[in-house]
């Protein structure tokens, strides 16, 4: 199926498009389960003023720390930031805006995004800052925020497994966000361990639907670990 | 004497009941795991998509695809679900969570908790700490009673911004265990050797001391 | 682990507390993956004036049609109904209440209510019917009906292998409304093909996670198909 | 002459696009599978939860766990996905699927459409079609162009409870091709052999003639 073979064979044609004040929605929890060659192609491409939507910000010298550097990165929207020193010098100077958002709502805006859901309530946040400005209602006597939906001109987001028509499988908790990431680019690039063949993933236990995703490239990863924790064995 | 941060991780292991899922929240809380008692079972929920949550891995288990929601690396239990982060979050959103242990800032006497944010200082996000305290059905707040300059962190009314709003139900400190009810803070318990007088003392909030206040017990 | 053993060994037990008057959220599309023991115990029960919700109620003889022999439901909430001539019956002469759903946003709201989200704006009905009653509102140019969630005293589902935590995995396309209706239940009981032991469900392809479902019941099933369509082979 | 069924869904077909994910309809839309043309490739989504619908299944094949949303027993594609129905949805929702051919009532020139309700006859349900035309980018209808009174079925403004509002972009029926915009019915194509005249008095709302209209072409 011409039509639908998604895979591109070079980082160029992966993030082909992608342009200044776009905004880019990532995958990955901390160092974990993010699209390292995505990341480091937008870096190459020396694309600005991007406003990035991902659950965190990377480290200094790596995962979407690095786009830091270059100053590429205008606004971001995450749940916890500031692991990185970079981070902190360009917030504190107003080089960089942030909008924090909690953990579960920036899950669920995303896959609101995805999902043609423009707006929903939700509990968290009532009463604190987060609620500023927005909207708010009481709903069977509890008190809920009308937050809106989030898409972007791309998601980036690493997969495990995937095949030609973009079916991915994503790798023990490397999932994390990743799947609803997926569902609300515009254009969705998935970065992969591994292609396989179409019917090598058992359909039921595909994650996320190839109709979600425009591009699939293979990737070689670093897996850089956060906090390295060991027991005796 | 008050608690060490390990004996405060064993009086909100008291809480847990055989059959709870449970997310703990980083530091004191994390430490709850070490001391659940015997014959009841629990099982860990970590908001980056994991249920079962196990022991830290061993050097050949180790994988960088295996993280808590601390960013450390963790192994899975023999029956636990990895799911995504939205899964996750409806999990704890919809109420499924049995309980919540978190650490905070300050609590208040209508159950309000800020633990996220100190104006002036860098200002580095909410994680899941708000969705966790909107959806959890049970939420007890490990903290000092006091900072270390002596003030109280059970207050009247929270001074920094807000986590949550009416939803802490229950405190452990190193000096004693409330329960919010009823715009007040209820004295349950009291840390060994530690009187109601010292709790009074510490307590900015209203305070209702009702009867003889036992002493912590810890087998 | 004595607390989240979720295994019963009798229908009874399967659905003990079960009252008059209660909602019961039901799983499966057509005949395909419905909870069908559990159904017939229900029917055993004799329990009345039950609000359910499911995308169909079944057919003249089976899955939930036979809950109308015996005027056991009240209010249906369902996308599409009457394949039976007693639902027609029952529903002309006014012994049976309709609520029709767009079958998308019955999905979601089940889904909703199991997520916390009390309430969501969605484009499907907007200028008909089903947005009769419903505040509307342009979002970006879109016009939106705000749809509430569902949650029900019970959810009774099919699924193919659990473990005894309630982890639950469904089979090709009887997965349907399965999960959502799942999440949504105070009370999931899950009726299933086969119980493994924990462990043997490979943690990230489980559909449902053991924390929904609160009973395990191992069934045997009928499978009654609906509109056998065969080619030559 | 009025095509026949099969002649509408060869000529729906012409509409589809390489690479292209489709939901088909029950009755003529899902005739629209057999003629997609040479050099092709379309994915079928069955709302019910599948992506990659194959062919009915052979008797060995057979397996009650896998229908469409028409309820019949169906196969899948090597590369097919399955899924709940609240994901299949948020594709649909989502403005994933790129094209939507279904059967209506009636349409009008306003792109409503109404193909669920006849009030005074017992109402089955929307299934799914409601949020199909909601959500899909692309909307084809498939009906005959007057019902068998000779009433036209492309009116002004819909007489029947809606199913969307403004969402039909394109109708396929027994007598011509039109697409609808600015508040009318564009004639783009005649069936062979019928002529301007008689489209123009079987559709009540208002047609826009714009030069020679070419007949379909069928290869």
């Amino acid at each position: 199926m011409a039509g639908f073979n998604k895979v591109v064979h070079s980082y160029e044609d992966a993030m082909a498009g992608l342009q200044d004040g776009m905004t880019v929605i990532a995958g990955g929890f901390g160092l974990c389960g993010i699209p390292e060659g995505l990341i480091a192609q937008i870096k190459k491409m020396k694309t600005k003023d991007l406003t990035v939507v991902s659950n965190n910000c990377g480290v200094d010298g790596f995962g979407l720390g690095i786009l830091l550097e270059d100053r590429q990165i205008k606004k971001m929207v995450a749940s916890y930031v500031g692991e990185n020193a970079l981070f902190e010098k360009q917030l504190l100077s107003g080089e960089l805006e942030v909008e924090l958002t909690p953990q579960g709502t920036l899950a669920e805006k995303m896959r609101a995004g995805g999902a043609g859901i423009p707006a929903f309530f939700t509990a968290t946040g009532y009463g604190t800052p987060v609620a500023e400005g927005k909207e708010t209602r009481e709903i069977n006597g509890r008190n809920y925020v009308l937050e809106p939906a989030i898409t972007g001109d791309f998601a980036i987001v690493r997969a495990w497994k995937a095949d030609r028509y973009g079916n991915l499988m994503f790798r023990h908790t490397s999932m994390n966000f990743n799947p609803m990431a997926a569902t609300a680019g515009k254009i969705t690039v998935a970065e992969v361990e591994e292609i396989v063949e179409p019917g090598e993933l058992e359909p039921s236990q595909i994650h996320t639907p190839g109709i979600y995703v425009q591009r699939v490239i293979k990737g070689s990863f670093e897996k850089r670990i956060e906090r390295r924790m060991v027991r005796q064995g | 004497m008050a608690l060490s941060r390990e004996q405060v991780a064993m009086r909100v292991a008291q809480e847990l009941q055989d059959g709870y899922y449970v997310n703990l929240g980083i530091g004191i809380p994390t430490l709850v795991a070490n001391y659940v008692p015997a014959g009841i079972e629990v099982m860990l929920q970590s908001e980056n998509g994991l249920l079962g949550m196990g022991p830290y891995p061993t050097e050949a288990e180790l994988d960088a695809d295996m993280i808590n929601a601390g960013k450390e690396t963790v192994t899975a239990i023999k029956g636990a679900a990895i799911f995504s982060s939205a899964e996750s979050f409806a999990m704890i959103r919809g109420g499924h969570v049995d309980l919540t242990v978190l650490g905070a800032f300050e609590v208040d006497q209508n159950g309000n908790i800020a633990s996220w944010m100190i104006p002036g200082k860098l200002v580095k996000g909410m994680g899941g700490a708000m969705d966790l305290v909107a959806g959890a059905m049970n939420i007890v707040v490990t903290m000092t009673h006091a900072d270390k300059y002596g003030n109280s962190k059970l207050l009247q009314s929270c001074t920094l911004p807000l986590t949550g709003v009416g939803c802490v139900k229950k405190i452990v400190t190193d000096l004693a265990v409330l329960e919010v009810r009823n715009g007040a803070f209820h004295l349950l318990e009291r840390a060994p050797g530690i009187t109601v007088e010292e709790i009074q003392q510490k307590t900015a909030g209203k305070l209702v001391v009702d009867g003889e206040i036992p002493e912590m017990q810890f087998n």
